[in-house]
């Protein structure tokens, strides 16, 4: 970058920290504003406007403001600098200016250019928000009509699915037809206890057990679970304490008995 | 922007409108001012809601002859796309009714039946004609409600009598659309057990005297046909037949 | 309501139009089927967006000259209170801008832009694809965080990319709302851009080697898209248009 490039930077506020400028000065947002402002006091073309006259414009603005003691944004006292360098390289016989540094005209020339570019930006704004706008100037249908989507049902349902759940279902209900699970005939354990102990109290002395059996589990393949769940009824009630077991040898006949209050056994006796 | 448009130079012509009445002249008739018929038209197609010939009136300049320029665009519009229409003593524009089919737009929408609906239907295929009676004592489950009902809707199925026996239940078969969409010539083309078999359907099968009905269309000897009167509500709810 | 009409007996006559040119010829010129006419004028005006050809034609029957039907619409309504429009390249009828006195409603307009956001978005819509140092560039001044949020949040303005340059930043462009609102076919059409442009004002600056390229909606050659994902973060708001 020649040193013209740096010139050209110093244009651009730097950005240093967000946010830090909207600070306008007298209502200008930021200092090329002000310029294109003074220029236009200028009342000519911007292509023909005098920047020196500008630069003195705008650097005795700055004076009176700074005179004022008012707080200026830092990228006007840039702008300030920048322009009074500018000032004197016009005012200065030119030097042989370098290869690819440009002139103190050529610098002038880029800020008319850029007030120029700013001024037609402005004037496009203010163009495009003249135009006949949406919901303004220019409405649409007011009660739209809008589409309505209507859902048509698209079977995908196959001849296969049809077949399959024919045989699959007719299979499982032709299983479930030929087996028939034969639930065995138990009197419950819980049945049994109940039972037991509407009786206890009427036992008296030893009874054999195969004697408390209910009628309908007394005989054939019933008595068998009578007898597996009465006893185990039993025992549980002998561990409540409500009955009294005994068995002389193994495989003989279990006698039961009230076991009751001490003193109606001492009577039974 | 603010175009100015002669008068003179609008004219109203009967746009859209049958040649005839204006072949026999060609010069116009005498209109209402065509600036009062721009704004009229401009305000109802602006519009939010419905207006009434008073709003309009005091939208527009004094003097509006409004039931003038109202009928004026209501005979611009008659053959149009959109009319001009009065709905509850209010004007609007609305789609020409005919071509209300544009303002609907159908999609498509891929469906498959329940399994249960699936189970219902090969079995009112297979074992046509059924009762309700005899498709919940195949499946073993009692059919809810909506199960035949949906099978009616899709138009798979339909109710082909009444069977000859105690309470004359209705009879139950496929149709025509049933046919079509399984791609089958008639029910019978329905594959039998052993072609079920053959296909690996029945591949589990260790029974025997498993057998696979041979569905008909005709009429069965126990079962009457079905008045069509009686036919009606394919579709609805609840069967009024049952 | 399904009225037939022959389409020998309906001709679209040239309504409100120029009477000259149709005392000259009283007979109908040859023009598009009033039938796929009535169509068009119908599924444009129930439209509450604009519609594109493409659009256009699928809701119509096959074969409909789409182009031709929308040019004799917007002739039809070319001199009346409600226009065929071409915006942001697609169709829509509008009231005429001359009837916006008529039409402009006392509604407590909508947050005025500052003068900054005007500037900036006229900045975007001429120069896009811009990044923000771009504009900041233009305006001479840094960009105040909550300019372009704005501007996205009415939804004139989203991100469109990112400059192949170092740091890639991010690029800004107008929506389509923004040419439906402005009532812009394309942003080749922005006022005055041919003005502009022969002016040189998006050009390099004579300079500086800073380059900025012409408006296009389309992708510079040293721009990359955004990835849906990745717009939000740049002005914290997400684009709403996206």
């Amino acid at each position: 970058m020649s040193d013209f490039g740096e010139a050209f930077e110093h244009l651009v506020p730097a950005p240093s920290v967000e946010d830090a400028l909207v600070v306008a000065v007298d209502g200008f947002e930021g200092p090329l504003d002000l310029l294109l402002s003074l220029a236009r006091n200028q009342k000519v073309d911007l292509t023909k406007i005098s920047v020196l006259d500008l630069a003195d414009q705008y650097l005795e603005f700055i004076e009176t403001i700074r005179g004022r003691n008012l707080e200026l944004a830092a990228d006007y006292l840039v702008m300030a600098a920048w322009l009074a360098y500018l000032k004197s390289r016009l005012l200065l016989p030119q030097p042989a200016s370098e290869e690819g540094e440009p002139s103190a005209d050529e610098l002038a020339s880029l800020l008319r250019w850029r007030l120029q570019r700013l001024q037609a930006m402005r004037e496009a704004a203010a163009r495009l928000m003249a135009r006949d706008r949406l919901g303004r100037e220019i409405f649409i249908r007011g009660m739209p009509e809008p589409v309505k989507i209507i859902r048509l049902p698209e079977h995908t349902d196959s001849l296969y699915d049809l077949l399959k759940a024919y045989s699959t279902q007719r299979l499982t209900r032709a299983g479930a037809r030929s087996y028939r699970p034969v639930h065995a005939p138990v009197l419950l354990i819980e049945e049994a206890r109940e039972r037991l102990e509407r009786m206890v109290g009427r036992i008296g002395n030893w009874s054999g057990l195969s004697r408390l059996l209910p009628a309908e589990w007394s005989g054939g393949v019933r008595r068998r679970s009578g007898l597996a769940s009465t006893l185990l009824a039993c025992l549980e009630l002998a561990r409540d304490g409500k009955l009294e077991l005994r068995q002389l040898r193994p495989f003989d006949e279990i006698y039961v008995r009230d076991r009751g209050e001490p003193r109606a056994r001492e009577a039974a006796l | 922007m603010n175009q100015v448009i002669r008068l003179s130079e609008i004219m109203a012509k009967a746009d859209f409108e049958p040649e005839s009445e204006n072949a026999s002249n060609c010069d116009a008739p005498p209109e209402p001012d065509t600036e009062l018929l721009r704004m009229a038209e401009a305000i109802l197609f602006a519009a939010a809601a419905p207006i009434d010939e008073k709003a309009l009136s005091t939208s527009l300049p004094r003097g509006a002859d409004v039931p003038a320029l109202i009928s004026e665009l209501e005979r611009i519009y008659a053959h149009r796309g959109v009319n001009l229409v009065k709905v509850a003593e209010k004007w609007q524009f609305r789609t020409a009714p005919d071509l209300a089919f544009l303002l609907r737009k159908e999609q498509p929408e891929q469906k498959r039946l329940s399994r249960a609906a699936m189970e219902t239907l090969a079995i009112i295929a297979y074992h046509q004609p059924v009762t309700r009676a005899e498709i919940e004592d195949i499946r073993g489950v009692m059919l809810s409600k909506g199960t035949l009902d949906a099978l009616m809707e899709v138009g798979w199925v339909k109710i082909r009598g009444r069977k000859r026996t105690p309470g004359r239940p209705v009879t139950y078969g496929t149709t025509e659309a049933f046919l079509v969409h399984f791609g089958l010539e008639n029910v019978g083309h329905l594959p039998g057990v052993d072609e079920l078999k053959a296909a690996g359907f029945f591949e589990a099968s260790p029974l025997s005297g498993f057998d696979v009905p041979n569905p008909s269309d005709q009429l069965a000897p126990d079962e009457d046909p079905v008045d069509n009167e009686e036919v009606a509500p394919a579709t609805g709810s609840p069967d009024p037949m049952e």
